[in-house]
């Protein structure tokens, strides 16, 4: 049984992927670590992403062991410049 | 307390109206503005993307943050993203308690944790027409507000 | 630059448009507030007396100080005196920089050298219809600031 | 020769005292010391002065063993409550 999550690119990786968003299926029990080794995995342009991005999963910053669920929606989130 | 992410333009006396009160003796506002210049760079304008939902509960969390240092839930705080010129302004912290030296402190918690943890990012766009991401800072991982 | 001792209310938003420019990134506005209260007592307003000539020369020298911190002259404050209500503002204190960090400095600055050395006293009216003057703090004596 | 000046009390000193200035006259050489002396020598209630009070000369704060001249303006400063 595979888990779809729903990735969102912002900033700098939107602009050098080209998307803001691409649906990804992940094997059951993967975590966070697994869905950033499958892009990664990808080649170019994904493999411009860190091994241990900063990622928030439903709104929150997530550790990379975190486990995820169908449905999750999973931020890549670039360094961040508010203020 | 109140805390927003829009793209409207800030009306930083709106802002400041929404703390204080008969309790309090001091009120602080403080206002972020696009510059005229990046170190030595000169700057047309900035553009600031904001991952919207996540921001407006990571605004509301360091507000709230902030109340605790207050002692007040008199803390009221907009940012704002899309494009603007200079002399905007990109972000309104207004705060009040009944002595200044809570208000002096949760000001400045609110900003710093803006830079820190705040998914918004800006690019800058220079008067020879080029535009950059400025560079920032990794946000701390946590097992989330929840948690 | 711009330091004042007035009787007139004061218009926040006016001392605030005193500051900032197109190199400043930073503006921060102070408010000093007349409190409802004293410690557990009920005030219901407060009287200010001045040296006023000496003041105005004394949160000039402030304001100077304080433009040093900043590395800007944008520096705008005014201390109100006379008869006071409660939620009036008695001292409004507004800086703008490049940086936010000399702003929050030179804006406390401003507020705790005023508490220091402004010849300004307060006397408290209180709901019970008894009044006292707040104690203060005994000013630093120096040869004076033209020495 | 005597050397006249001119005393400003406010707030607290001033409730005491009942008057907010006086005219004194100082003798040649005299500092702020002397005047403070000379106050406190008149007894109630300028005895309440304290012996070493905070006194601006001409609007600035200043040391007790400052000269006086004449037509000096010399304020009574109790300790200060603005903000």
């Amino acid at each position: 049984m595979s888990v779809p999550v729903r990735t969102l690119f912002f900033a700098a990786y939107r602009d050098h992927f080209g998307v803001s968003e691409l649906d990804v299926e992940l094997a059951a029990g993967a975590t966070v670590a697994d869905l950033v080794s499958e892009l990664r995995g990808r080649g170019a342009p994904f493999d411009v992403l860190p091994a241990e991005p900063a990622v928030a999963v439903n709104h929150h910053y997530a550790f990379l062991d975190e486990p995820l669920g169908a449905g999750d929606e999973v931020a890549f989130i670039p360094p961040v410049a508010g203020g | 307390m109140y805390a927003r992410v829009s793209t409207e333009v800030i009306d930083a006396v709106d802002v400041l109206a929404r703390v204080g009160s008969e309790q309090d003796g001091a009120s602080l506002l403080f206002l972020g503005v696009v510059r005229n210049h990046a170190d030595e760079r000169p700057v047309s304008g900035m553009r600031y993307d904001a991952y919207e939902e996540m921001a407006s509960e990571v605004l509301r969390a360091i507000a709230e943050e902030a109340a605790q240092t207050l002692g007040t839930d008199r803390v009221a705080v907009v940012h704002r993203f899309g494009e603007l010129a200079v002399g905007e302004v990109s972000v309104a912290v207004a705060v009040s308690s009944p002595h200044r030296a809570e208000s002096y402190e949760a000001s400045r918690y609110v900003i710093e944790e803006i830079k820190k943890r705040l998914p918004v990012w800006k690019k800058e766009h220079y008067t020879d027409g080029e535009s950059t991401w400025v560079e920032g800072q990794i946000p701390p991982v946590t097992t989330g507000s929840e948690a």
